[in-house]
Protein backbone atom coordinates (compact mmCIF):
# COMPACT_ATOMS: atom_id res chain seq x y z
CA UNK A 1 0.00 0.00 0.00
CA UNK A 2 1.09 3.57 -0.33
CA UNK A 3 2.06 6.20 2.33
CA UNK A 4 2.44 9.52 2.26
CA UNK A 5 4.64 10.77 5.20
CA UNK A 6 5.09 14.59 6.02
CA UNK A 7 7.89 15.76 8.59
CA UNK A 8 7.75 19.46 10.29
CA UNK A 9 9.76 21.48 12.14
CA UNK A 10 12.71 20.14 14.29
CA UNK A 11 11.48 16.42 12.87
CA UNK A 12 11.60 17.72 9.29
CA UNK A 13 14.84 19.43 9.55
CA UNK A 14 16.51 16.35 11.52
CA UNK A 15 15.35 14.37 7.80
CA UNK A 16 16.74 16.74 5.48
CA UNK A 17 13.54 16.64 3.55
CA UNK A 18 9.85 17.36 4.30
CA UNK A 19 7.61 14.58 2.12
CA UNK A 20 8.60 10.89 1.62
CA UNK A 21 6.37 8.48 -0.37
CA UNK A 22 6.65 5.16 0.02
CA UNK A 23 4.92 1.62 -0.70
CA UNK A 24 5.10 -0.66 1.41
CA UNK A 25 3.44 -4.15 2.65
CA UNK A 26 0.11 -4.39 4.01
CA UNK A 27 1.42 -5.96 7.39
CA UNK A 28 2.63 -2.80 8.27
CA UNK A 29 -0.44 -1.34 9.57
CA UNK A 30 0.83 1.29 12.06
CA UNK A 31 3.21 4.22 12.56
CA UNK A 32 5.20 2.34 15.09
CA UNK A 33 5.83 -0.84 12.55
CA UNK A 34 6.68 1.40 9.51
CA UNK A 35 8.97 3.03 11.49
CA UNK A 36 10.46 0.32 12.82
CA UNK A 37 10.48 -1.49 8.98
CA UNK A 38 12.28 2.11 7.56
CA UNK A 39 15.25 1.43 10.56
CA UNK A 40 16.04 -1.77 9.36
CA UNK A 41 15.45 -0.71 6.02
CA UNK A 42 17.49 3.02 6.06
CA UNK A 43 18.67 3.42 9.65
CA UNK A 44 19.56 6.88 9.83
CA UNK A 45 16.70 9.30 11.58
CA UNK A 46 14.31 6.70 11.95
CA UNK A 47 16.46 5.16 14.68
CA UNK A 48 16.24 8.59 16.44
CA UNK A 49 12.83 9.02 15.59
CA UNK A 50 11.62 6.00 17.37
CA UNK A 51 13.60 6.95 20.66
CA UNK A 52 12.42 9.84 20.99
CA UNK A 53 8.78 8.27 20.44
CA UNK A 54 7.32 9.80 23.90
CA UNK A 55 7.77 13.12 22.44
CA UNK A 56 7.14 13.05 18.86
CA UNK A 57 2.93 13.38 17.92
CA UNK A 58 1.93 11.39 15.19
CA UNK A 59 -0.69 12.05 12.65
CA UNK A 60 -2.95 10.66 10.15
CA UNK A 61 -4.71 11.81 7.96
CA UNK A 62 -4.55 15.03 9.89
CA UNK A 63 -6.24 14.26 13.18
CA UNK A 64 -3.89 13.34 15.70
CA UNK A 65 -3.58 9.64 16.13
CA UNK A 66 -1.80 7.22 18.00
CA UNK A 67 2.08 4.86 17.22
CA UNK A 68 0.10 2.30 17.26
CA UNK A 69 -3.45 3.22 15.03
CA UNK A 70 -4.54 1.17 12.11
CA UNK A 71 -2.63 2.44 8.96
CA UNK A 72 -4.27 2.01 5.51
CA UNK A 73 -3.36 2.50 1.90
CA UNK A 74 -3.30 5.86 0.62
CA UNK A 75 -3.08 7.26 4.38
CA UNK A 76 -1.27 10.42 4.58
CA UNK A 77 1.06 10.24 8.25
CA UNK A 78 2.90 13.23 9.91
CA UNK A 79 5.68 13.51 11.93
CA UNK A 80 6.18 16.29 14.48
CA UNK A 81 7.27 17.63 17.75
CA UNK A 82 4.45 18.87 20.07
CA UNK A 83 2.86 22.19 19.36
CA UNK A 84 4.11 25.44 20.16
CA UNK A 85 1.68 28.26 17.87
CA UNK A 86 -0.19 31.05 19.11
CA UNK B 1 -16.74 32.35 11.30
CA UNK B 2 -13.55 32.18 9.05
CA UNK B 3 -9.77 31.24 9.52
CA UNK B 4 -6.92 33.04 8.19
CA UNK B 5 -3.92 31.48 7.97
CA UNK B 6 -1.51 34.21 6.27
CA UNK B 7 1.83 35.61 5.95
CA UNK B 8 0.55 39.46 6.49
CA UNK B 9 0.05 41.71 9.01
CA UNK B 10 -3.52 42.76 9.81
CA UNK B 11 -6.05 45.26 12.01
CA UNK B 12 -7.54 44.56 14.20
CA UNK B 13 -10.12 47.54 13.69
CA UNK B 14 -10.84 46.22 10.24
CA UNK B 15 -11.59 42.43 11.14
CA UNK B 16 -14.26 43.67 13.93
CA UNK B 17 -15.70 45.94 11.79
CA UNK B 18 -16.30 43.26 9.04
CA UNK B 19 -17.26 40.68 11.48
CA UNK B 20 -20.04 43.09 12.65
CA UNK B 21 -21.19 44.56 9.00
CA UNK B 22 -24.98 42.86 9.06
CA UNK B 23 -25.27 41.69 12.86
CA UNK B 24 -26.99 44.65 14.64
CA UNK B 25 -26.99 41.89 17.41
CA UNK B 26 -23.62 41.54 18.61
CA UNK B 27 -23.38 43.42 21.79
CA UNK B 28 -19.86 42.35 22.62
CA UNK B 29 -16.33 41.70 21.10
CA UNK B 30 -13.58 39.97 22.90
CA UNK B 31 -9.92 40.06 21.06
CA UNK B 32 -7.19 38.77 21.86
CA UNK B 33 -3.65 39.13 20.22
CA UNK B 34 -0.36 37.40 20.68
CA UNK B 35 2.72 39.40 19.46
CA UNK B 36 6.88 38.24 18.82
CA UNK B 37 8.46 39.39 22.22
CA UNK B 38 12.18 40.67 21.90
CA UNK B 39 13.60 39.50 24.62
CA UNK B 40 13.41 35.99 26.77
CA UNK B 41 12.70 36.94 30.17
CA UNK B 42 14.41 33.93 31.53
CA UNK B 43 17.92 34.67 29.22
CA UNK B 44 17.89 39.16 29.32
CA UNK B 45 21.00 38.92 27.16
CA UNK B 46 19.36 36.58 24.61
CA UNK B 47 17.82 38.98 22.11
CA UNK B 48 15.32 37.78 19.38
CA UNK B 49 15.75 38.83 15.63
CA UNK B 50 12.95 36.75 13.91
CA UNK B 51 10.50 34.21 14.57
CA UNK B 52 10.02 31.57 11.99
CA UNK B 53 6.88 30.02 11.67
CA UNK B 54 6.34 26.59 10.14
CA UNK B 55 2.30 25.23 9.98
CA UNK B 56 0.85 22.11 8.69
CA UNK B 57 -1.70 22.94 5.89
CA UNK B 58 -4.76 21.58 5.70
CA UNK B 59 -4.43 19.84 9.21
CA UNK B 60 -4.34 23.41 10.55
CA UNK B 61 -7.56 24.86 9.12
CA UNK B 62 -9.38 21.48 10.05
CA UNK B 63 -7.83 21.43 14.03
CA UNK B 64 -9.13 25.63 14.22
CA UNK B 65 -12.57 24.63 12.95
CA UNK B 66 -13.02 21.97 15.39
CA UNK B 67 -11.97 24.22 17.63
CA UNK B 68 -14.15 26.94 16.77
CA UNK B 69 -17.04 24.40 16.58
CA UNK B 70 -16.38 23.11 20.02
CA UNK B 71 -16.75 26.94 21.27
CA UNK B 72 -19.79 27.40 19.10
CA UNK B 73 -21.68 24.39 20.93
CA UNK B 74 -20.09 25.44 24.21
CA UNK B 75 -21.69 28.90 24.02
CA UNK B 76 -24.10 31.01 22.49
CA UNK B 77 -21.91 33.03 20.08
CA UNK B 78 -22.50 35.34 17.13
CA UNK B 79 -19.33 35.11 15.21
CA UNK B 80 -15.95 33.51 15.69
CA UNK B 81 -12.54 34.97 13.68
CA UNK B 82 -8.71 33.35 14.22
CA UNK B 83 -6.70 34.77 12.38
CA UNK B 84 -2.76 32.91 12.81
CA UNK B 85 0.57 34.51 10.55
CA UNK B 86 3.01 32.12 9.36
CA UNK B 87 6.71 32.55 7.82
CA UNK B 88 9.41 34.87 8.85
CA UNK B 89 7.94 37.24 11.67
CA UNK B 90 9.56 40.58 13.68
CA UNK B 91 9.67 41.39 17.27
CA UNK B 92 6.99 43.08 18.59
CA UNK B 93 4.75 42.28 15.14
CA UNK B 94 1.45 39.70 15.94
CA UNK B 95 1.38 36.64 15.69
CA UNK B 96 -2.09 35.49 16.25
CA UNK B 97 -5.97 37.11 16.98
CA UNK B 98 -8.86 35.47 17.92
CA UNK B 99 -11.97 37.63 17.82
CA UNK B 100 -15.49 36.36 19.57
CA UNK B 101 -18.64 38.31 19.19
CA UNK B 102 -21.47 37.45 21.14
CA UNK B 103 -24.98 39.08 22.73
CA UNK B 104 -23.12 39.42 26.16
CA UNK B 105 -19.96 39.69 27.30
CA UNK B 106 -19.44 36.84 29.56
CA UNK B 107 -20.17 34.28 26.63
CA UNK B 108 -17.21 36.29 24.34
CA UNK B 109 -14.95 36.31 27.32
CA UNK B 110 -14.78 32.24 28.12
CA UNK B 111 -15.07 31.42 24.18
CA UNK B 112 -12.00 33.71 23.73
CA UNK B 113 -9.57 32.33 26.09
CA UNK B 114 -11.46 28.58 25.48
CA UNK B 115 -10.16 28.92 21.57
CA UNK B 116 -6.55 30.17 22.44
CA UNK B 117 -6.42 27.65 25.15
CA UNK B 118 -6.82 24.99 22.76
CA UNK B 119 -5.19 26.51 19.73
CA UNK B 120 -2.22 26.27 21.65
CA UNK B 121 -2.13 22.42 22.16
CA UNK B 122 -4.10 21.60 18.92
CA UNK B 123 -3.65 23.50 15.85
CA UNK B 124 -0.01 22.71 14.42
CA UNK B 125 2.23 25.28 14.21
CA UNK B 126 5.93 25.46 15.08
CA UNK B 127 7.60 28.74 16.09
CA UNK B 128 11.26 28.99 15.59
CA UNK B 129 13.06 32.41 17.18
CA UNK B 130 16.28 33.48 15.90
CA UNK B 131 18.23 35.22 18.37
CA UNK B 132 21.98 36.59 18.35
CA UNK B 133 23.03 33.95 20.15
CA UNK B 134 21.41 30.86 18.15
CA UNK B 135 17.85 29.30 16.55
CA UNK B 136 15.70 26.78 18.08
CA UNK B 137 12.78 25.48 18.09
CA UNK B 138 10.66 26.85 21.00
CA UNK B 139 9.75 24.05 23.20
CA UNK B 140 6.07 23.44 24.39
CA UNK B 141 5.03 25.00 27.95
CA UNK B 142 3.55 22.64 30.64
CA UNK B 143 1.48 25.51 31.41
CA UNK B 144 -0.54 25.59 28.16
CA UNK B 145 -1.67 21.91 28.14
CA UNK B 146 -3.27 22.57 31.73
CA UNK B 147 -4.67 26.21 31.02
CA UNK B 148 -6.65 23.48 28.19
CA UNK B 149 -6.79 20.43 30.63
CA UNK B 150 -8.62 23.45 32.75
CA UNK B 151 -11.44 23.29 30.33
CA UNK B 152 -12.65 20.15 31.50
CA UNK B 153 -13.54 18.73 28.34
CA UNK B 154 -12.51 15.27 26.55
CA UNK B 155 -10.28 15.14 23.51
CA UNK B 156 -12.61 13.75 20.44
CA UNK C 1 -2.55 54.00 32.17
CA UNK C 2 -4.86 55.72 30.08
CA UNK C 3 -8.98 56.98 30.38
CA UNK C 4 -11.09 58.85 27.62
CA UNK C 5 -14.23 60.40 27.92
CA UNK C 6 -15.30 61.52 24.63
CA UNK C 7 -17.91 61.39 22.39
CA UNK C 8 -16.09 60.51 19.26
CA UNK C 9 -15.59 57.01 17.61
CA UNK C 10 -12.61 55.06 18.39
CA UNK C 11 -10.15 52.84 16.63
CA UNK C 12 -9.25 49.88 18.52
CA UNK C 13 -6.18 48.99 15.69
CA UNK C 14 -4.87 52.46 16.52
CA UNK C 15 -5.47 52.44 20.27
CA UNK C 16 -3.21 49.35 20.49
CA UNK C 17 -0.59 50.35 18.35
CA UNK C 18 -0.72 53.59 20.62
CA UNK C 19 -0.40 51.44 24.26
CA UNK C 20 2.14 49.01 22.71
CA UNK C 21 4.75 51.62 21.20
CA UNK C 22 8.02 51.13 22.99
CA UNK C 23 6.63 48.01 25.11
CA UNK C 24 8.60 45.14 23.38
CA UNK C 25 7.66 43.08 26.94
CA UNK C 26 3.81 42.87 26.12
CA UNK C 27 2.86 39.36 25.08
CA UNK C 28 -0.75 39.83 24.67
CA UNK C 29 -3.41 42.25 24.72
CA UNK C 30 -7.38 41.12 25.56
CA UNK C 31 -9.59 44.06 24.13
CA UNK C 32 -13.06 43.88 25.19
CA UNK C 33 -15.64 46.46 23.26
CA UNK C 34 -19.28 47.31 24.23
CA UNK C 35 -21.91 48.02 21.22
CA UNK C 36 -25.15 49.72 21.39
CA UNK C 37 -27.75 47.05 20.22
CA UNK C 38 -30.91 47.64 17.41
CA UNK C 39 -33.45 45.48 18.97
CA UNK C 40 -34.37 44.91 22.58
CA UNK C 41 -34.54 40.99 22.62
CA UNK C 42 -37.47 40.90 24.79
CA UNK C 43 -39.58 43.61 23.25
CA UNK C 44 -38.69 42.96 19.30
CA UNK C 45 -40.71 45.62 17.87
CA UNK C 46 -38.94 47.73 19.78
CA UNK C 47 -36.27 49.47 17.35
CA UNK C 48 -33.54 51.74 18.83
CA UNK C 49 -33.11 54.98 16.99
CA UNK C 50 -30.39 56.57 19.46
CA UNK C 51 -28.79 56.10 22.67
CA UNK C 52 -27.74 58.94 25.47
CA UNK C 53 -24.87 58.97 27.79
CA UNK C 54 -25.05 60.93 30.54
CA UNK C 55 -21.81 60.83 32.73
CA UNK C 56 -20.66 62.80 36.16
CA UNK C 57 -17.61 64.80 34.68
CA UNK C 58 -14.84 64.43 37.48
CA UNK C 59 -16.28 61.28 39.55
CA UNK C 60 -16.25 59.10 36.20
CA UNK C 61 -12.43 59.57 35.97
CA UNK C 62 -11.68 58.62 39.93
CA UNK C 63 -13.92 56.09 39.87
CA UNK C 64 -11.94 54.81 36.52
CA UNK C 65 -8.78 55.36 37.63
CA UNK C 66 -10.01 53.27 40.83
CA UNK C 67 -10.70 50.71 39.43
CA UNK C 68 -7.98 50.48 36.85
CA UNK C 69 -5.74 50.35 39.84
CA UNK C 70 -7.61 47.64 41.52
CA UNK C 71 -6.84 45.18 38.74
CA UNK C 72 -3.15 46.39 38.37
CA UNK C 73 -2.65 45.53 42.05
CA UNK C 74 -4.23 42.01 41.61
CA UNK C 75 -3.01 41.49 38.02
CA UNK C 76 0.85 41.92 36.57
CA UNK C 77 -0.20 44.27 34.18
CA UNK C 78 1.52 46.31 31.52
CA UNK C 79 -0.78 48.37 30.57
CA UNK C 80 -4.56 49.27 30.70
CA UNK C 81 -6.72 51.92 28.55
CA UNK C 82 -10.21 52.59 28.82
CA UNK C 83 -12.49 54.26 26.86
CA UNK C 84 -16.11 55.67 27.72
CA UNK C 85 -18.46 57.83 24.65
CA UNK C 86 -20.73 59.93 25.75
CA UNK C 87 -23.40 61.74 24.07
CA UNK C 88 -25.66 60.70 21.43
CA UNK C 89 -25.13 57.30 19.79
CA UNK C 90 -26.18 55.72 17.25
CA UNK C 91 -27.17 51.92 16.79
CA UNK C 92 -24.38 49.55 16.23
CA UNK C 93 -21.69 51.92 17.45
CA UNK C 94 -19.25 51.14 19.89
CA UNK C 95 -19.80 51.99 23.91
CA UNK C 96 -16.86 51.63 25.56
CA UNK C 97 -13.65 49.81 24.88
CA UNK C 98 -11.11 48.02 27.86
CA UNK C 99 -8.15 47.22 26.55
CA UNK C 100 -5.56 45.40 28.73
CA UNK C 101 -1.61 44.74 27.79
CA UNK C 102 0.30 42.09 29.61
CA UNK C 103 3.41 39.67 29.46
CA UNK C 104 1.19 36.79 29.88
CA UNK C 105 -2.47 36.08 28.23
CA UNK C 106 -4.38 34.88 31.92
CA UNK C 107 -3.29 38.40 33.46
CA UNK C 108 -5.06 40.01 30.60
CA UNK C 109 -8.45 37.93 30.20
CA UNK C 110 -8.92 38.36 33.61
CA UNK C 111 -7.80 42.00 34.19
CA UNK C 112 -9.84 43.18 30.99
CA UNK C 113 -13.12 40.91 32.22
CA UNK C 114 -12.53 42.59 36.27
CA UNK C 115 -12.47 45.67 34.24
CA UNK C 116 -15.69 46.08 32.13
CA UNK C 117 -17.61 44.47 35.34
CA UNK C 118 -16.68 46.57 37.54
CA UNK C 119 -17.23 50.05 35.43
CA UNK C 120 -20.72 48.98 34.60
CA UNK C 121 -21.80 49.33 38.31
CA UNK C 122 -18.74 51.91 39.74
CA UNK C 123 -18.70 54.24 36.93
CA UNK C 124 -21.29 57.21 37.02
CA UNK C 125 -22.77 56.88 33.24
CA UNK C 126 -26.69 56.51 32.21
CA UNK C 127 -28.22 55.23 29.41
CA UNK C 128 -31.21 56.64 27.48
CA UNK C 129 -32.52 54.90 25.11
CA UNK C 130 -34.56 56.73 22.69
CA UNK C 131 -36.89 54.19 20.55
CA UNK C 132 -40.01 54.08 17.78
CA UNK C 133 -42.01 53.73 20.76
CA UNK C 134 -40.46 55.95 23.87
CA UNK C 135 -37.22 57.34 25.34
CA UNK C 136 -36.33 55.81 28.83
CA UNK C 137 -33.66 55.50 31.36
CA UNK C 138 -31.95 51.98 31.10
CA UNK C 139 -32.38 50.02 34.74
CA UNK C 140 -29.77 48.16 35.88
CA UNK C 141 -29.12 44.86 35.70
CA UNK C 142 -28.89 42.11 38.84
CA UNK C 143 -26.69 40.21 36.76
CA UNK C 144 -24.03 43.16 36.81
CA UNK C 145 -23.96 43.52 40.40
CA UNK C 146 -23.29 39.58 40.67
CA UNK C 147 -20.68 39.84 38.32
CA UNK C 148 -18.96 42.17 39.87
CA UNK C 149 -19.47 40.40 43.66
CA UNK C 150 -18.17 37.31 42.05
CA UNK C 151 -14.74 39.08 42.09
CA UNK C 152 -15.05 38.96 46.18
CA UNK C 153 -13.57 42.08 46.58
CA UNK C 154 -14.85 43.98 49.53
CA UNK C 155 -15.93 47.55 48.36
CA UNK C 156 -13.22 50.29 49.91
CA UNK D 1 -22.50 75.95 55.21
CA UNK D 2 -22.51 75.80 51.71
CA UNK D 3 -23.24 72.92 49.55
CA UNK D 4 -23.06 72.19 45.92
CA UNK D 5 -26.23 69.59 44.81
CA UNK D 6 -25.76 67.81 41.67
CA UNK D 7 -28.66 65.80 40.20
CA UNK D 8 -28.38 63.19 37.09
CA UNK D 9 -30.02 61.21 34.66
CA UNK D 10 -33.67 60.52 35.29
CA UNK D 11 -33.05 62.57 38.85
CA UNK D 12 -32.06 65.71 36.63
CA UNK D 13 -35.31 65.06 34.86
CA UNK D 14 -37.30 64.55 37.37
CA UNK D 15 -36.00 68.36 39.22
CA UNK D 16 -35.55 69.72 35.90
CA UNK D 17 -32.19 71.12 36.87
CA UNK D 18 -28.89 69.56 37.02
CA UNK D 19 -26.96 71.83 39.55
CA UNK D 20 -28.10 73.76 42.88
CA UNK D 21 -26.41 75.86 45.33
CA UNK D 22 -27.96 76.29 48.76
CA UNK D 23 -26.60 77.39 52.00
CA UNK D 24 -27.50 75.73 55.64
CA UNK D 25 -27.13 75.38 59.11
CA UNK D 26 -24.36 73.28 60.20
CA UNK D 27 -26.91 71.20 62.08
CA UNK D 28 -28.11 69.46 58.77
CA UNK D 29 -25.16 67.25 58.21
CA UNK D 30 -26.06 64.55 56.35
CA UNK D 31 -27.51 63.86 53.06
CA UNK D 32 -30.73 62.42 54.35
CA UNK D 33 -31.25 65.47 57.21
CA UNK D 34 -30.50 68.39 54.26
CA UNK D 35 -33.64 66.24 51.71
CA UNK D 36 -35.64 66.22 54.92
CA UNK D 37 -34.69 70.63 54.92
CA UNK D 38 -35.81 71.18 51.68
CA UNK D 39 -38.75 68.77 51.86
CA UNK D 40 -40.10 71.09 54.56
CA UNK D 41 -39.04 74.50 52.84
CA UNK D 42 -39.68 73.36 48.67
CA UNK D 43 -41.82 70.40 48.55
CA UNK D 44 -41.88 69.30 44.74
CA UNK D 45 -39.58 66.64 43.72
CA UNK D 46 -37.40 66.03 47.17
CA UNK D 47 -40.70 64.10 48.60
CA UNK D 48 -39.92 62.05 45.75
CA UNK D 49 -36.60 61.60 45.94
CA UNK D 50 -36.84 60.54 49.61
CA UNK D 51 -39.72 57.85 48.72
CA UNK D 52 -37.03 56.36 46.32
CA UNK D 53 -34.70 56.18 49.11
CA UNK D 54 -33.16 52.86 48.49
CA UNK D 55 -33.04 52.98 44.48
CA UNK D 56 -31.32 56.34 44.55
CA UNK D 57 -27.43 56.88 44.88
CA UNK D 58 -26.05 59.03 46.74
CA UNK D 59 -22.21 60.55 46.23
CA UNK D 60 -20.32 63.16 48.33
CA UNK D 61 -17.41 64.87 46.62
CA UNK D 62 -17.96 61.97 43.77
CA UNK D 63 -17.39 58.84 46.03
CA UNK D 64 -19.97 56.47 46.88
CA UNK D 65 -22.01 57.89 50.17
CA UNK D 66 -24.66 57.19 52.76
CA UNK D 67 -27.82 59.07 52.99
CA UNK D 68 -26.27 59.34 56.83
CA UNK D 69 -22.49 59.86 55.38
CA UNK D 70 -21.34 63.35 57.25
CA UNK D 71 -21.63 66.37 55.34
CA UNK D 72 -19.53 69.24 55.60
CA UNK D 73 -19.13 72.86 54.20
CA UNK D 74 -17.94 73.11 50.06
CA UNK D 75 -19.10 69.61 49.73
CA UNK D 76 -20.50 68.22 46.26
CA UNK D 77 -23.48 66.21 46.81
CA UNK D 78 -24.75 64.24 43.75
CA UNK D 79 -27.75 61.99 43.66
CA UNK D 80 -28.27 59.26 40.64
CA UNK D 81 -30.07 56.22 39.46
CA UNK D 82 -28.23 53.29 39.34
CA UNK D 83 -25.50 53.46 36.82
CA UNK D 84 -25.95 51.60 33.53
CA UNK D 85 -22.89 52.18 31.41
CA UNK D 86 -20.79 50.10 29.72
Amino acid sequence: MKINILFFAGIREMFGFKEKNIKIEESINSPEKLVKFLIEKEQGSWIKLLSSKDLIRVAINQEISEWSSPLKDGDELAFFPPITGG
Amino acid sequence: MAIFIQKELFNIEKIISNLRADKSSIGAVVSFVGYVREFDKKIAIKKLKQMDIEHYPGMTEKALMKIELRAKTRWNLEDVFIIHRIGKLLPSEPIVAVIVASQHRKNAFQACEFIIDYLKTDAPFWKKEISNKDAIWVENKIEDCQKKTSWNIEND
